[in-house]
């Protein structure tokens, strides 16, 4: 919608914006997808009316303040106690203009509603501080990563493993609650191959502000690809003494198995409380999304999490920087 | 000179307090003026302790991934600001205007139940200190299991939930130890000061009335102070159980909130909002009405279309209540509930607009002088206006699930209760300074005051409307570097320490105007409405004999009639009669009859944060200790003579 | 109020203190409509453990209904004899009322220790929450009456006697009754009938 | 003292009020009994009845018959205001999705 891009631009003039804006990555006016499209729309109609508004308004105040002012020679003002008639103007035409702005409010909100038909079913799950993600379809299970083909409807089924959270990416769609013990739904869809930021949006305790994720769209190919990769195990036949097969052995003995999962290493089964760590390495960030996956912050991280992550539920399990390193090499293997 | 009747000594179990100077006949008065004053004073108090946090809250966000605060310290701080900054200072500031002015503006000696008025102020101040000891006492931490790297809170343990407390968030799993305690008991005390007070003003504006003073001769502050008492008294209720289940949850094992044992997290977001949405127009009510009587004074002209404001009061107040879930818009509500929660919350734009274009009516063609709050009221119209706009594309349902928790709604509420409520609040206080103090403010810093606080204000609450489309979630501790709103944060912190500092201006204005100040004369605006045909500052008995209230706006009728034009022409016996007044103000004909001042109300309110504590410490001796203090107190309460009593025995002897 | 006090009073014909009150009261229907409404809004579900259903009393739970609406007779019978100027007889009704009201408070606490026995304790699951809380809340409102029509009933020893006009009078003490009734009334039908 | 506009009832009324109030009860706690036979009936006709014996103790008990008109709307208000908002929550937490 190139019409509502350039009132944007007007926008940004109004505010002069500095140098320093480039790309905000939640920004929620770039809709990027036909769902966060129609909100667009919506909001700039509601936008122009409301500075229509403002402009009657602010003009009025001020044109009164500079041209009835106190003067020496103005005389006492005429004692008027009202005026039917505008009175009844001005309630009757705000009514129009709402009622103007409510009828495409409403078929927006029951178009959003709607679950979209052969839409792809993902699960969204929420944890403090991370999201993490079922397709039940083709069996994967991952976390702060979400990966969804290109021009396609998916449909996010979503609920809360503790407190609410609040499933957010701007460019796609509006927010919608994660709740435990309900469901709530929401439809994603992306109109070209992208990387979008995801945020948490309700307030969930300590890590909050580090609850992030990002959502990848894939043109078709590369999501089948991505999709046969999630379902085979990471590479398993670790070369003999490297420093990769130390690191598995860390993870083995470590205690990281109580709660994390590589399927196809140590036979676990179902649900652990954090991230799957199967493909780890094709992550681009991690805990949360609130840190870039490079050895430096996995080194930051594996040394003390809630340094980063304050109240999170991995613990510090004092491990050696030898001991670091080892598992560094090794999650650098998940692919 | 004055013929008031004293206490004489009883030969009652307790003798009822006489003193009337000294710290002592401040803390057994039961005059509505001592006791709005010591509302003010509270309340700014608090409102400074929330502007502090807010300013520290500024100082994290004033450029990316900071640590000036620990996220402990941050989510602490956020849940106090709000708390306080709506608990604490608006609500009792409105309570402190409308105990200092609904008697003089309805013409009657005192409230109807003194006694209940001095109550809800003590509690009210035990229920500040007691949410305020959590910084002493509290206790918080990582939710169970989790990890903090280091145990410091350099600020002491607050609640931190947010102030809306959102469950199971600030249930006792996720948040362990005692904050969250303080926080639901603490806003549960204050609801009693609160809800009592709804009781007493109600009655006082029903039954209080001078002679004449018709309901629909009543200023609008008045009025606003009738609407906003029926939000409290039907709105408290609802979320006084809440807490009390949030109570029970954290303290009994229940699981009213808890999904665990089957309870409904929801349940709480319909509670507090059935109460909480009310709530926003009881912080704007008061200051609707502040405005409707400066607006006209300044312009010296009738408030355009009186009936029409006051209905739009009332259907503000009504529909208000039936739009609570349009914060829950992108929680667990079906797309029905969406679409008919938005329309009710658009409506509510049209009353809002009758009262905007009326008081823009107001001041057309009229003679207007801009001092200080004249300023402040005008400035409330241009700045409320916004935050009630963005309050409409809020309600654009689609458009909130983008805005919704995001800083644009930081943003609407900041202009409208800071824009809104605060401006009309600071005209307020400007326009009965005279009244209250008997001098006159210096105009001079009150303009600097103003000026500096509304380019402050834009500054600090314009631009994050513009985070907030970007992307700006609320209640974070830290935002990352690349979402690139590092510039508009810093502009925005810097906007916030020009309110501070336009704040202190205000300080400085009033403790110098209070001594130094000139001599106000109890007319200094040519004012409209019967609180100023009294001398300043009011006397104990502000009228020396119940006026009789002839038409609206009765003291300006009293000086002004119209000539063919419509305009006001001064009568001639106008000044004569004003210093008649005036004399008569200060000297009453007929014997007076005061309320008694009393012990009880501070005993019987100091019972309640020990019960608070018994219930958080599970001690059973600070329970009993907390009971002997309600029983003492209402006992007392109960056996002291009334005045009616009291006289008759007089006329017996 | 003495004559030298030229403050006309009441312009809406309905003395202040009554005027507070029933404010007072309908503001209470907020407080007992939302315990009810969320007993409603969990009676609506499933969850697992013991039901209401399980432990209910029908036959002596009736009986304690009967008892609490005959303290609204006697209580009105107290406020028409007061009116009469009858304080014999006042204090003979009152001094019922209370003791019907202690009765039905005493089958509430049996009931209580009943349940409590049969495993339905406070914490045990939603429904025994919001069933203890919200009969637990009227409960208190009981026992808050009974402790003043205990008073008004010592009051009434005093010489004096009691009357219709200053402070706490009987005349609030009976529309606090009644309105505790009414709120049984409800629970009644709502909690266990239905 | 207040000032009341109808006479109050006397007490040999106040009895009978006592009892039809006992009957309506008595009938109250025989529809639960009878659930299987009046089937559907049941609730309404519960709630009909708990309706009426609030009606009459306000009415009569509470004198809010014989109050002035003002109190009456208060009290009513307080009542309509609660009903609504609180079968707008009861339906739409009914409306959830749970899991
Ligand atoms: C003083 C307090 C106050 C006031 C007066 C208002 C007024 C309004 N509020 Fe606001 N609101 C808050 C305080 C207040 N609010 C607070 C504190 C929150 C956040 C709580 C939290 O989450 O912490 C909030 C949040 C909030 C939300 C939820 C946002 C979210 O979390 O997603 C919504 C949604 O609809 C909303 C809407 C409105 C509307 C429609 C009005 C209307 O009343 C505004 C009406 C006024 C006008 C519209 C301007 C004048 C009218 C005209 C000039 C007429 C012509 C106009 C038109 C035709 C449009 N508010
Ligand atoms: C009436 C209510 C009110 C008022 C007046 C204010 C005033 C201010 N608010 Fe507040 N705010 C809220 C109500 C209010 N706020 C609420 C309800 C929330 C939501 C909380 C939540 O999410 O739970 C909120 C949240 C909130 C946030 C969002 C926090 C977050 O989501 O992470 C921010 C951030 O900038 C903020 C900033 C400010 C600022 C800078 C002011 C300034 O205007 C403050 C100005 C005042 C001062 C600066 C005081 C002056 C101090 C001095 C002059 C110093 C004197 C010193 C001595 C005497 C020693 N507020
Ligand atoms: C007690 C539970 C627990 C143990 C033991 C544990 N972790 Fe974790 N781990 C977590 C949780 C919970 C998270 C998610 C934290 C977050 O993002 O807020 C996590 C996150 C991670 C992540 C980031 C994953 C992602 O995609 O975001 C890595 C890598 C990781 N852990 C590695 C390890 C290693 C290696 C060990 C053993 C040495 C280990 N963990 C032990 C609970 C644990
Ligand atoms: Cu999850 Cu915020
Ligand atoms: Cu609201």
């Amino acid at each position: 919608m190139k019409l509502f891009k350039s009132k944007k631009i007007f926008l940004l003039g109004f505010i002069f914006i500095a140098s320093c804006i480039e790309d905000a990555p939640l920004d929620s006016l770039s809709p990027a997808g036909p769902y966060a499209r129609s909100i667009d729309e919506l909001f700039w109609l509601t936008f122009w009316i409301a500075v229509g508004v403002f402009v009657i308004v602010q003009g009025a105040l001020l044109f009164s303040v500079f041209y009835f002012k106190e003067r020496e020679s103005s005389p006492d003002p005429k004692q008027i106690h009202g005026n039917n008639f505008l009175e009844i103007l001005w309630t009757i035409i705000p009514v129009l203009i709402l009622a103007a702005i409510a009828v495409p409010t409403v078929k927006t909100i029951f178009d959003l509603a709607r679950e979209p038909e052969d839409a792809l079913k993902i699960e969204v799950i929420g944890h403090q501080w991370w999201f993490e993600y079922k397709y039940p379809d083709f069996g994967i299970t991952t976390a702060n990563v979400l990966v969804i083909p290109e021009d396609q409807p998916v449909r996010l089924e979503m609920w809360s493993n503790d407190v609410l959270h609040n499933y957010w990416v701007p460019k796609l769609n509006g927010k919608r609650y994660l709740v435990p013990g309900q469901t709530t739904y929401l439809n994603l869809q992306a109109d070209s191959p992208e990387e979008f930021w995801a945020q948490c949006g309700e307030y969930c305790g300590l890590s909050h502000s580090k609850m992030r994720g990002r959502v990848i769209s894939m043109t078709e190919s590369d999501f089948a690809a991505w999709v046969a990769n999630e379902q085979s195990y990471a590479e398993k036949e670790l070369p003999e003494s490297s420093l990769a097969a130390e690191g598995q052995l860390v993870y083995l003995n470590a205690g990281c198995t109580q709660c994390h999962v590589i399927d196809g290493v140590w036979d676990v089964q179902g649900d652990r409380i954090a991230p799957n760590l199967t493909h780890f390495a094709n992550r681009s960030v991690f805990a949360g999304a609130a840190l870039k996956n490079n050895p430096e912050n996995l080194t930051k991280w594996l040394a003390n999490p809630a340094e980063i992550k304050p109240g999170t539920f991995m613990p510090n399990l004092e491990l050696t920087e030898k001991e670091i390193n080892a598992l560094i090499a090794y999650l650098g293997t998940l692919k | 000179m004055t013929k008031i009747i004293e206490p004489k000594k009883q030969s009652n179990i307790f003798k009822r307090p006489s003193s009337e100077t000294g710290i002592w006949s401040w803390i057994t008065t039961v005059d509505h003026k001592k006791i709005g004053i010591m509302y003010g004073y509270a309340a700014f108090f608090f409102l400074l302790i929330g502007g502090i946090e807010a300013l520290l809250l500024r100082i994290q966000l004033a450029s990316p991934d900071n640590n000036f605060l620990s996220a402990a310290e941050y989510n602490a701080m956020f849940t106090m600001h709000g708390t306080t900054m709506i608990f604490l200072a608006i609500m009792p500031i409105s309570a402190a205007f409308f105990n200092y002015l609904l008697p003089l503006q309805i013409g009657a000696r005192d409230v109807a139940f003194p006694r209940l008025n001095a109550l809800s102020f003590w509690i009210f101040i035990f229920g500040g200190v007691f949410l305020y000891s959590t910084f002493l006492f509290g206790t918080a931490g990582a939710p169970q299991g989790g990890y903090l790297a280091e145990e410091v809170s350099r600020l002491g343990s607050a609640p931190n939930g947010g102030w809306f407390g959102y469950q199971p968030n600030a249930g006792f799993k996720y948040s362990p130890g005692t904050a969250m305690d303080y926080w639901a008991i603490g806003l549960q005390i204050l609801g009693i000061a609160s809800l009592v007070s709804a009781f007493n003003f109600i009655t006082t504006i029903l039954n209080m009335r001078t002679k004449g003073m018709r309901l629909m001769r009543m200023p609008v502050f008045t009025w606003m102070t009738f609407a906003v008492s029926f939000l409290l008294a039907f709105s408290l209720p609802i979320i006084a159980i809440a807490l009390f289940y949030v109570t029970f949850d954290r303290q009994f094992g229940t699981t009213f909130f808890l999904t665990e044992g089957g309870g409904d997290p929801i349940l709480w977001q319909h509670l507090f909002w059935l109460f909480g949405h009310p709530e926003v127009y009881i912080l704007i009510l008061p200051a609707f009405g502040i405005v409707s009587e400066v607006l006209p004074t300044f312009s010296r002209k009738p408030l355009f279309g009186y009936p029409a404001i006051v209905f739009a009061g009332f259907g503000i107040a009504f529909i208000g209540f039936g739009v609570w879930a349009h914060h829950m818009f992108a929680s667990a509500i079906s797309p029905v509930a969406q679409a008919g929660f938005g329309l009710s919350t658009m409506v509510i734009a049209v009353p809002t607009g009758v009262k905007i274009f009326n008081w823009l009516g107001t001041i057309w063609g009229g003679k207007l002088k801009l001092n200080t709050p004249m300023l402040f009221s005008l400035g409330f119209i241009g700045m409320f206006v916004i935050g009630g706009l963005s309050g409409v594309t809020h309600s654009i349902v689609p458009a909130d699930t983008q805005q919704t928790d995001t800083y644009y709604v930081v943003a609407h509420f900041h202009y409208v209760l800071f824009g809104g409520a605060m401006f009309g609040i600071f005209s307020g206080l400007y326009y009965w300074f005279p009244k209250v103090w008997g001098k006159m403010y210096n105009e001079a810093l009150g303009k600097i005051h103003f000026w500096l606080m509304i380019i402050g204000f834009n500054l600090t609450f314009g631009p994050m409307h513009w985070l907030g489309l970007q992307g700006q979630v609320r209640r974070t501790w830290v935002y990352a570097e690349e979402t690139n709103l590092g510039f508009w944060n810093l502009i925005v912190s810097i906007g916030a320490f020009i309110i501070a500092l336009s704040i202190l201006v205000f300080m400085a204005n009033w403790i110098y105007s209070k001594r130094k100040g000139p001599e106000a004369g109890f007319d200094p605006w040519d004012a409209r409405t019967i609180e100023w045909s009294i001398p300043s500052p009011t006397p104990v008995w502000n009228f020396s004999k119940a006026p009789e209230v002839k038409s609206l706006d009765d003291f300006w009728h009293m000086k002004y009639d119209e000539d063919e034009d419509g305009r006001p022409v001064r009568k001639e016996g106008a000044d004569a009669l004003l210093a008649e007044l005036e004399e008569e103000g200060l000297n009453p004909s007929e014997e007076i009859v005061l309320p008694n001042p009393s012990y009880f109300p501070i005993i019987l309110a100091s019972g309640l944060p020990f019960l608070g504590y018994a219930v958080i410490y599970k001690m059973l001796p600070l329970a009993i200790l907390g009971t002997l203090l309600i029983l003492i107190g209402s006992f007392g309460w109960g056996t002291e003579p009334l005045e009616e009593e009291f006289m008759e025995d007089l006329e017996n002897e | 109020m003495s004559d030298s006090h030229s403050y006309p009073h009441e312009p809406t014909g309905v003395e202040t203190r009554k005027l507070g009150f029933w404010i007072f009261l309908s503001t209470e229907i907020l407080f007992f409509g939302t315990l009810i409404t969320t007993f409603m809004i969990f009676k609506g579900r499933d969850f697992p453990g013991i039901k209401l259903t399980d432990v209910y009393d029908i036959p002596f739970t009736s009986v304690s209904s009967f008892v609490l609406l005959m303290s609204s007779l006697t209580m009105v019978l107290a406020h028409n004899a007061l009116e009469n100027n009858d304080q014999e007889k006042t204090r003979v009704w009152l001094l019922s009322t209370a003791m019907l009201g202690a009765v039905f408070l005493a089958g509430q606490i049996y009931e209580f220790t009943e349940f409590y026995h049969k495993g339905f304790e406070l914490s045990s699951n939603i429904f025994s929450s919001t069933f203890y809380v919200l009969t637990g809340f009227h409960g208190l409102h009981v026992f808050i009456g009974v402790v003043l029509l205990l008073a008004l009933w010592g009051i009434g020893q005093r010489q004096k006697g009691l009357s219709l006009d200053g402070g706490m009078n009987l005349e609030f003490v009976a529309l606090y009754w009644h309105f505790v009734d009414i709120v049984w009334i409800v629970l009644f039908t709502v909690v266990y009938l239905i | 003292m207040s000032v009341d506009h109808k006479p109050h009832p006397k007490p040999a009324q106040y009895v009978q009020i006592a009892l039809v109030l006992g009957v309506l009860t008595a009938i109250e706690v025989a529809l639960y009994y009878t659930e299987d036979f009046v089937g559907v009936f049941t609730d309404p006709l519960l709630i009909i009845l708990a309706v009426g014996k609030f009606v009459i103790v306000v009415g009569w008990f509470m004198h809010l018959r014989f109050e002035n008109s003002l109190i009456n709307k208060f009290f009513t208000g307080g009542m309509i205001l609660a009903l609504i908002l609180f079968a707008i929550v009861m339906f739409e937490r009914a409306a959830a999705n749970f899991i």
